[in-house]
This record gives structure tokens, C-alpha cells and sequence, in this order.
């Protein structure tokens, strides 16, 4: 199968829903002609004009605001916040109307809208181009979450998402973008909540989110060499998050690891642990572990930022402890 | 009460009056009903501002939207929402136009086109900017309303709503809805500048008038501009209309202290129900007797909205928790 | 003792510490002359005048970011949201500048903010009136979250809030304020991080959260005449949390529930139940068990309202369901 | 070069030629230093505009306080800090203003009244606005600036900040440095009025003038006027630079496409070093080697700033959590 990357699948994923869906249209920051500061709309303005493209002012607020007011008279609004730390001054519109006006309006006004940005930690960026957020969407009902983690799934995740009715945050590790994998030429969508199984396992099953999948896995492979069998679930969708696929590799390892670059407190492998304490207490070998980046705003020096974050070495670590309990 | 509009005949001047008479009977019979705690949450009534909602939307078509504010039955009304609809969404049962889900700031019929009412000052004016958007894109000829008080003029939403909408001219009109106040922080408190459509030239290049928001023709006739030149393509316009609501800020909300009993009695001689219905008599566009009438029908039309809001069961709470996302996914 | 109410409390605290402190001032809508939506600053414009009781037009991320300059460079801001809801238009000034400046400037610029409103499901005010969000505090680094359920707690923690340097989120549930309670004349603190063993007991412990602790304060009681002797904790601060107390409780009892009015995914509960399996998986005899409101906008209705908020009996019936298991 | 300000004699006048070479020496060596790898992280210079920092700034006293944006180098240096504590910031080294926490967007100096740069457009203009609150409440005389982009004229937080500090009369004075463009979308497209202190005048009834950002001493007495106005407690101000930047959006980003050849060439024979020197020159206030001992001091300075920050150390990982909360609780 062809090679493509992350970034070029997901603009495969736009450029072709657009072709078909003329209710599509993208707003944001230097998407236009520029084609996106992250490449995620190069060459489209070409193709579907400044209408579709459509380049803005500096307001968060207002374009989203104003997007969500597009997707409940018939259209279909990208926001493409570049990185999403920039959202923050749009919570307002996010939290207060975007993800109650289905239910306030008994779902007679559908929410058709893609909110995407580039999350996570890297290139000294430093704390106001860092952030990552998806545990406040997951906590806040009426939204769904998508976090890819190959190009594979970022494209058949954007169609999903482009041909849902419903708000989704589609959300691109920036250290994932350049990553090449097999993406089909044929259509194909990926269902939401439907985690994959990355790597079968037997002896612990790992959670890994976004960036630290492809570093688990890389872990992993590593430790088999060692004799460490070790399960790696990445779930590409957080809300919903498919616990099915994680309480099955649980009852087979008995132990569980959730690996997230983000801060803990809160988070998603909290949620999972308590989850997984619910309804699977008895399979349980050993406490469920987490491994998180530290809880602290994002520092520029590359000796800091590199300490914050958990690397490969971390996450053997916590493989290896997992394992010993 | 002044109307250059010459072409206007009894047809079009009683349906604003009947649509005046039946959002204030309505509030007046809500506000009743909250008072005997009917009404289980807030309610923010419209009255002494009638002729705004019944003005503008008189102009709208049914596939136009109007996007409102926490003080939106007036809005709803004249949008074509029922009255039953309306009552029945403030007692909170199944039969209410959100079906129980939103009461008097949550207000929706997005089949008539009213897209929702707000409890949050703001969005109306970037959702109805954002319905122009659909609009323009979609190739439709649509207008797109929304609604605010002076209280959002200082937000940040006014400023980059209008600012989009004046760049894209994108074909929606923005009504201000000026009653001087915001709860009680007076509007020449919240700014120095308080005159809202100059600010909208000045600042955003949109065109702008300022009416007398107790003058439902003069509202009428500014809608009427503002309409053909969204349904031509020709962009935005912001109405400021001054007006006073006569009401406190919501239902059993103490008012006073920061309003004059002058100021009140002032506003009252100058209400836009009986206004209108003085000019109609005297310009022989109506009766005594016509107006009796209208009244009469609207008052039983009302009371038998109250009693079917009182007789509607509740929603079943098992659906409490249906509706958060489209079935689709 | 005398016995005053919540909000005569909090107002308390707040006028005290005005007394003493003329760099504090309240800003806010409505909290001047009219003394507050919900009373928090009835009497205080008398005495301190329009500078300091700052009545504001509707501008709440202008107001927030305002005083985050404020804070900065000398005084001591408290923002009045009436409503918490409000807050969500101020999260950009709130997470990316009011929660990292004190770590940006490597402290040497303090954050002494305090960041208080009206939380909770109750009195049928529907989905933009109902909100609490304290999970997304807790997520984010850099700030204090108190959440008191009693008079006497919300004097102490606001005293505290007032004389500390970070900024705190002082949250207030709209069924409590007019609660009475014991509080002593003398001037008093109450310290971050120290939870209140309401309750004790051997059979089970409860984590209860802002007005669920004093509704489980009720059943506990009633819980007692079937013999059943359960432990109540009110955290009080949410961060810093105090683990401890949880943990030492947990290892008497074995038994743990989280009960909390707001959503369960990503919350308070989520955060308790993976650090006590962390921590004391071993001491536990069933598996740790959450009771949250259902994961939904707020409805209006009375009768939908009822229906996603945990009532006594759900309480019970969670109680009753954990020390059977 | 147009100044009616007969009252600078050399002694004021040299120094902002001093500065703004400063700035562009740094600016010059960052960039060169970004290039060769030793700036971790982004790096926005502000070659073009120094003018504009080194003539508000000039006016400025230590406990006075400014908020700056992702552009804040230039800002930095004309409130007092130190090219080595720059450097060593961009190159991410213990010993940078921010202690190698911020980089090129956040740097720290409040012992001189540098209260940070931003990452995040719009902030600067609140926080200012809240400086100055603080002043007003506690009696002092100090003054707080606000920098930013056009960029951030179409933002929510000009529009709130602006309003806040006319209707409280608070000592802020508001820096729009309009440089045509943020990142590649050209001011004209964000907003149909581009004139920002009209708007400032009009919409918040707030002092404002519009300057020649590259003529250092336009600047320098617009400030004058609303730092003078500031400390006598008559409110804020808003001085509006027209400017140019002419090196990329930031180090590395590509230039082309949205800014012509012609455009930047007209603008570089605007620069505003080459045409403040040129007029010391002919006004008899330096003599080329003066303006040339000058520029070797500057480059000596920055030279070694670069030295100092690249043999600085790294700072200690072991304290990559300290300081998120104050001691004090
Ligand atoms: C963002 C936000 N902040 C505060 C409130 C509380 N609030 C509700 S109505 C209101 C006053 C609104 O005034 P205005 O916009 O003039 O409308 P009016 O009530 O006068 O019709 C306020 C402050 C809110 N609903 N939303
Ligand atoms: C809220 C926010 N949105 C987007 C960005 C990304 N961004 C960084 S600089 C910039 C352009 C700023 O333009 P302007 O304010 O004119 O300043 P200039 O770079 O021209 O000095 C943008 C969009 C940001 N930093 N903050
Ligand atoms: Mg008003
Ligand atoms: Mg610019």
C-alpha cells in the first residue's frame, strides 16, 4: 500500500469530502492561499476559493461562534485553529452552545461541525503553543473526541468526523504530522469509538494516546526482546472511548498502564482506571498504573521540556514496574 | 408614531398591532404565572419592547432565522412560535416548544426558523453571523436576524460578530435592542459611546440606523431596508432601536433604586401598544370596536395557551438525557 | 456558637479582608450598589466605595484579563461571575496567562486572583445557569480550587483565598447559600488541602462533594438506624486535594464512593478512584464506586432536572450497593 | 523625519538612536542565531519597527510597567533588559530573563516593569488595562503600555480592554503597531476600517492619534502626550503606528506571495535607523563618527550578549515544576 503522511492523509480526507459536500467550507488563520501553517489545507484554495477557504481575523471567538451558527442552518464549518491552544478564548461558544444545541433543541437543529488543531508538547514551542485540552471535551457532554495517532487513522477518522452531525474535536499531535504509513486509495471511513489494537500482548496491556503510541509501541519491541509480552491499545477516539476493546485486554493481562502526554490530574487515564476498577476490579494482578507528562505549563528551554514529558526510557519503566508488582 | 410608508394598508398595520397585543398578554399572563409559581425557573418578560420583535419580523419569511437573547419570548412570538408553545416551555412540560428542555432563555422552533434563544449575552449576534455565512454559501437568499441588548454592545462578541459580518458581507441584521440597562448597570455606565449605530459605521463600515424602538412602524420600515438589502447581497445592517422594558430585569427581581419612578412613568406614556393604536384610530386605519376585537381574540387565544401549558403533563424523565448527539454517528 | 448563613459567611470573610487589605476590590455585574445576583456583596459599596466594588458592563473576558493585569502589579482582584457559567468566555485569560505567569516569570510575578461564582443543578435555571466545571481546574495546572459545603468552610477558605498569592477558584452551590451554620466570631483560616472528616465511621467511606455532603450527611444518618456506620469526607480544596485523609479512611473501611453532583468522565471522581487504586489497592474490599450526575446538558424542566441529579435515595442505594459488594 | 519638539537637545536624542540599533543587532544576531540552531524554539524579530518601542518606551520610567506580544523583543530591550538576558532566553539557557522557561514569546523582567510578552494575541491589551487599574486604585502615578498587532484590532479583548480603561479613566496607553499584516493576512482584509485611532475616538471616546511608527520621534512625543496625560490622571490614550516589518513573520516561515517586492523596498528605504541618522546628521545633533562609535558599542555589546548567552548553562531539569504556585499557601 502507498505511504503518505499524517498531514497528507487528513487533507485527503478534507479535499475529498469537499469535492462531494459543497456545504463544506474551512476557516482560520492563514488557511487560504497559505494553505494552513501546518500544511492541512495546501492547495485547496486552488480548488474551492475563498468562500470554502476562507481566511480570518484573529477572533476565535467570533469564527467559531459564527461556525456554529453556519452548522445549524446547513452547512458544514471546519475550524482550523491551527494550534489549539488557541481555542481557549472560544470556550464560551464551545461549551455553552456548540455542545447543548442538539439537546436544547430535542435534535431539531444539528451541530455538523470540525473543530481541529495540533496538540502536544515539542520543538520548543513553549507553554501558549503546547496544550492539549482533550480531557476538558471528554468531561463536558456533546462532543465527540478524535485523536489519531497514524495516517491511516487520520484520514478515516476526518471522513467520519466530516460526515457526522455532530461537534468533533480532531486533534493532530504536532510530532505525528510528518509520520508516513499505509493509507488505501480506495474510501474508507473509521467508525468512532473503536479503539485499535496495535500490538497483541499477554503479560500487561498498555493505553497509549496519541504521540506515546507510536513510542509504546516502539517500547514494546524493545521489552520483547526481553521476554515482555505487552498489549498496546490505542483507542483514536476519546468520546466516545471504546472501554470494550480495554476491559477485554485487561481480563487477558491483568495489568494496565494508560500512557498520555498530558497532564494527569483529571485525565483520561483516570478515567480509564476508574472504569476499568468498576467493572473489572477481579481481573486486576496489579494496581492500574498511569504515566503522565508532569503537571506543570509547558517550559522552552529543551532541557526542561524534555523533562516533563514521559520519553521512551519512562515508559519501559513503567512497563517493567507494571509488570514486577 | 410616524410612518413615511405610504403603502402600507390595514392588512399589514393590524397583524403588527395583534402581534404587540399578543406578546404583551402573553408576558402579562406569564409573569402571572410565575408569580403563582407556575413558571419553575426565571423569566425575563418582553414588555414595553413589543415592537421590535412584532416590527422587525414582520418582514422575515419563515425560512429567515432570528437568533435570540435570554429576553426572547417577544422574539419567539413574533416569529410564529404559539403561545401555547411558548407557555407551555416556561411551566416546563413536554409540550413547549423545547419540549421541557429549555424554559424562557432556551427557546427553540428551528422549523419556523427561530434558532434559539440564549441564557449567555453574545452568541446571537456570531450565530446569526455565522447563519449568513450558510446563506451566502449555500447561494440561498435567506436573512439572518439576531437579536441583542446594550448590555452585549460592550462584549467582545459584538465587536467581532459585526466585524465579520461587515467583511463578508454576509446577509444578516444585527437589532439592538437599547433599554438603557443591563439588569441594573446602566448603559452610559457600561460605555462613553452610546450611540450603537454610529459605532457600527464608524467602526465596521456597516449600514446602521438608530429608530425609536416604541415606534413599531418606524422598526417596521427600518427592517423592511435592512431585509432587501440582505436578500440583494448587499450585506449587513445593524437597527438600534431605544426602547425601556416597564417590567423589573426578570419575575420577582426586586427594581428599584437604580430607576427613576420619572423615568418609568415617562416610558409608559409613551408605550408602544397604545401608541400605535391611538395612530391607528386617528389615522382611521382601525375602529374602537376593531381594536376591542383583536383584543378580545387575542386575550382568549392567550388564556387558552396558559391553560393548555397548565394541563400538559411533564417530560418523562427516563428522555432527560436523549438528544445530546445527532443518531447519525 | 452564632449561626449564620453560607453567603453571610463568605460576605464575611470578604469584608473582613477588605478592612484590612486595601488593595482588594470586587468586580463584577451587579455586585456594586444592588450587592450582588446572590448577595455575595450586600453592604460592602456603602462602605468601600465604586473602586473597589466595581460594577462592570457584561465583559467577562475583559474583566478577567483585567485583573489578571491587576494581580500583577500589585492589587488584589476577586472576580464576582454571579453564575459560573459566565466564566467560560475568560478560559483563555484563565488557563493560558492567570494559571502560567507565576511559573513563566519564575515567580517573581505573583497571581493573587480569586475567582468566585455560583455552581449547581437546582431551582430549574436550566443549561446556562447550572454549570460547575471544576474538573477542568483541577486538570489545568496553576490554580486553587475550593469548593466549601459549609458556613464555616467558606469563611475560612475565603479568608485563605484572600490572603494567598495564586490564584484560587472559590466556588459556591446555589443550595447552599442559604444554608446556616456555626461560625465562630474570632478571626479564623482554614488551609488549602486539608479535607473534613464530616462523618466518622468503619463500614464505608463517602466522598462527598459541595452540596452532596451535607445530602450525604442525611442519609449516612439514616444509614445508621440499619446499622450501617459510614465515613464522610468533604475534601473542601480540590487542588490541592488531600489524598491523606481519603487514604487513611480508605484503609479502615475498604470500601470507598465518590459522590459529586457534576459529570463523571475526567472528574473529581475519576482522579480519587485511580489515586487510592495507586496507592491502596491492596486495602480495598470492593471495588471503588461513583456516583455523578448523568452526563448531560442541564434540562429545564422540573421533572428532567430531578431525574440527572443523585438524590438521597440514589445516595443510599450507592451506599447500600458498596457494602454489599 | 519630523519633529516639533525644540526642546531635545542631544542628550535625549542619541540614546534612541542607540536603541534602536540596539534592537537591530540583536534582532540580527537572534536571526543568525536561529539559523545556525541555537534558538531552540520560534523567534518573531522586530526588525523594521524598532522605532517604535525605543520612542514609547523612552518616556517611560522603570516602575512604569508594559505588556508585550509574541513581537516582543524590540519591547524587552527598550524597557531595560539586557541583551544577554534576551539571548540566553531565545537560546533557552538558565540564565535568560525568563530563566529559560519563556523564549522569544515570554519574557519576564517585572523588576523593570517588563510584565511578559505573549504567545497568545490579545492579552497584552486586558492586562495593561488592569495595570493600570492597580495605579489608579493604590495612588500612584505610574503608567501602564499595551503593545499589539493589528492583528488584534479585530480581536474581542481590544474592543473589552479599550472600553474598560475609557469608561474607568485609567493611566494605559495602547501601542497598535500596524505592520499591514498578521502573518500573511493583510489588515485591509481583517477589517473594512483600518483606521484604528478614529476608531478608538469614535467608538470608546478615548485620546488617539496615528503616527509614523518608523519616525522615532513622532513616536517619542505622541507618547509624551499620554504619558503626561496618563500621570495626571486623565486617562487612557491610544497611539496608532503605521509600520512595516521586513523580515519574515518569524524566523524560517516563508515570505513570499502575500507581500510585494515594490512594497518591501519602499518601505525598506523607510527604514527607520538609516532616516533617524540621516536627520541627527543634517540637523548638526551627531557626526558620522559619533553614529558610527555608536553602532560599535552596540555591536560589541550584543556581540558579547550572544557570547554570554550561548556559553550559558542549561537550566537545572530537576526544576522544570518549580514556581507554578507561590510559596506563600
Ligand atoms: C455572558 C453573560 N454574563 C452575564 C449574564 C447575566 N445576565 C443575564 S441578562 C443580563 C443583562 C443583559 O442586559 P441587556 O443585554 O441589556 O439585555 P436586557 O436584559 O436589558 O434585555 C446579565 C448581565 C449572562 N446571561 N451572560
Ligand atoms: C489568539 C491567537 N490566535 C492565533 C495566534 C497565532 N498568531 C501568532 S502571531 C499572529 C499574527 C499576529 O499579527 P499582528 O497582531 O498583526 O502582529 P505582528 O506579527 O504583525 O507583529 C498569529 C495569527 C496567536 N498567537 N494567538
Ligand atoms: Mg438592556
Ligand atoms: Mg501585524
Amino acid at each position: 500500500m502507498r505511504e503518505i503522511t499524517y498531514t497528507e492523509a487528513a487533507r485527503e480526507a478534507l479535499t475529498e469530502q469537499m469535492a462531494v459536500d459543497p456545504s463544506i467550507f474551512v476557516v482560520g488563520e492563514g488557511i487560504g492561499e497559505r494553505g494552513g501553517n501546518f500544511n492541512t489545507t495546501l492547495g485547496l484554495y486552488e480548488k474551492y476559493g475563498p468562500m470554502r477557504l476562507r481566511d480570518t481575523p484573529i477572533v476565535e471567538r467570533g469564527f467559531v461562534g459564527m461556525c456554529a451558527g453556519a452548522a445549524m442552518t446547513g452547512t458544514r464549518p471546519v475550524v482550523d485553529f491551527m494550534f489549539i491552544d488557541f481555542i481557549l478564548d472560544s470556550m464560551g461558544e464551545l461549551l455553552n452552545q456548540i455542545s447543548k444545541i442538539q439537546y436544547m433543541s430535542s435534535g431539531r437543529i444539528k451541530m455538523p461541525i470540525v473543530l481541529r488543531g495540533c496538540i502536544g508538547i515539542g520543538g520548543a514551542a513553549a507553554t501558549h503553543h503546547s496544550g492539549s485540552y482533550y480531557p476538558l471535551f471528554v468531561h463536558i457532554p456533546g462532543f465527540r473526541v478524535a485523536l489519531p495517532s497514524t495516517p491511516y487513522d487520520a484520514k478515516g477518522l476526518l471522513k467520519t468526523a466530516l460526515t457526522g452531525d455532530d461537534p468533533v474535536l480532531f486533534l493532530e499531535h504536532k510530532l505525528l504530522l510528518n509520520r508516513r504509513g499505509p493509507v488505501p486509495e480506495e474510501e474508507y471511513k473509521l467508525p468512532f469509538g473503536q479503539a485499535a489494537v496495535a500490538r497483541e500482548g499477554s503479560d500487561a496491556t498498555v493505553v497509549a494516546l496519541a504521540v506515546m503510541a507510536p513510542k509504546a509501541l516502539a517500547v514494546c519491541d524493545e521489552l520483547a526482546k526481553e521476554g515482555l509480552d505487552i498489549e498496546v491499545i490505542d483507542p483514536r477516539t476519546l468520546a466516545p472511548l471504546d472501554m470494550g476493546t480495554i476491559l477485554e485486554s485487561v481480563r487477558k493481562t491483568g495489568r494496565l498502564l494508560i500512557a498520555d502526554e498530558t497532564f494527569g490530574p483529571c485525565g483520561i487515564g483516570a478515567e480509564i482506571s476508574a472504569q476499568v476498577m468498576e467493572e473489572s476490579f477481579d481481573d486486576l494482578d496489579a494496581p492500574i498504573a498511569r504515566l503522565n507528562g508532569a503537571h506543570t505549563p509547558t517550559p522552552y528551554s529543551p532541557s526542561l521540556e524534555s523533562a516533563i514529558i514521559p520519553d521512551n526510557v519512562a515508559i519501559a519503566k513503567a512497563i517493567r514496574d507494571l509488570v514486577a508488582e | 408614531m410616524s410612518s413615511d410608508d405610504i403603502t402600507l394598508n390595514s392588512q399589514q398595520l393590524l397583524p403588527l398591532y395583534r402581534m404587540m397585543a399578543l406578546i404583551r398578554r402573553t408576558e402579562e399572563q406569564l409573569a402571572r404565572s410565575h408569580q403563582m409559581g407556575l413558571v419553575p425557573g426565571p423569566c425575563h418578560t418582553y414588555v414595553g419592547e413589543e415592537a421590535i420583535a412584532a416590527g422587525v419580523c414582520a418582514k422575515l419569511r419563515d425560512d429567515d432565522v432570528v437568533f435570540s437573547t435570554h429576553r426572547g419570548h417577544g422574539h419567539a412570538l413574533a416569529k410564529g412560535v404559539s403561545p401555547r408553545a411558548v407557555a407551555a416551555e416556561l411551566f416546563g412540560k413536554a409540550t413547549g416548544c423545547s419540549q421541557g428542555r429549555g424554559g424562557s432563555m432556551h427557546l427553540f422552533a428551528p422549523e419556523i426558523g427561530l434558532m434559539g434563544t440564549s441564557g449567555i449575552v453574545g452568541p446571537s449576534i456570531l450565530q446569526g453571523a455565522g447563519a449568513g455565512y450558510s446563506f451566502k454559501l449555500l447561494g440561498s437568499d435567506q436573512v439572518s436576524v439576531a437579536f441583542f441588548g446594550d448590555g452585549a454592545v460592550s462584549n467582545g462578541a459584538f465587536h467581532e460578530g459585526l466585524n465579520l459580518a461587515a467583511i463578508w458581507d454576509l446577509p444578516v441584521i444585527f437589532v439592538c435592542e437599547d433599554n438603557m440597562y443591563a439588569t441594573e448597570v446602566p448603559f452610559r455606565e457600561a460605555t462613553r459611546v452610546q450611540d450603537v449605530a454610529e459605532r457600527a459605521s464608524v467602526s465596521y463600515d456597516m449600514a446602521a440606523v438608530c429608530v425609536d424602538g416604541n415606534d413599531v412602524l418606524a422598526v417596521r420600515q427600518a427592517s423592511e431596508a435592512a431585509v432587501a438589502r440582505a436578500r440583494a447581497g448587499e450585506g449587513p445592517s445593524l437597527i438600534e432601536c431605544k426602547t425601556y422594558r416597564t417590567r423589573p430585569h426578570a419575575e420577582g427581581m426586586r427594581d428599584g433604586g437604580y430607576r427613576t419612578d420619572e423615568e418609568m412613568a415617562a416610558w409608559k406614556r409613551r408605550d408602544p401598544i397604545a401608541s400605535y393604536g391611538a395612530w391607528l384610530l386617528e389615522n382611521g386605519h382601525a375602529s374602537e370596536g376593531g381594536l376591542e376585537a383583536i383584543e378580545a381574540e387575542v386575550n382568549a387565544t392567550v388564556d387558552e395557551a396558559i391553560e393548555f401549558a397548565r394541563s400538559s403533563p411533564f417530560p418523562d424523565p427516563a428522555t432527560a438525557s436523549d438528544f445530546i448527539f445527532s443518531a447519525g454517528v
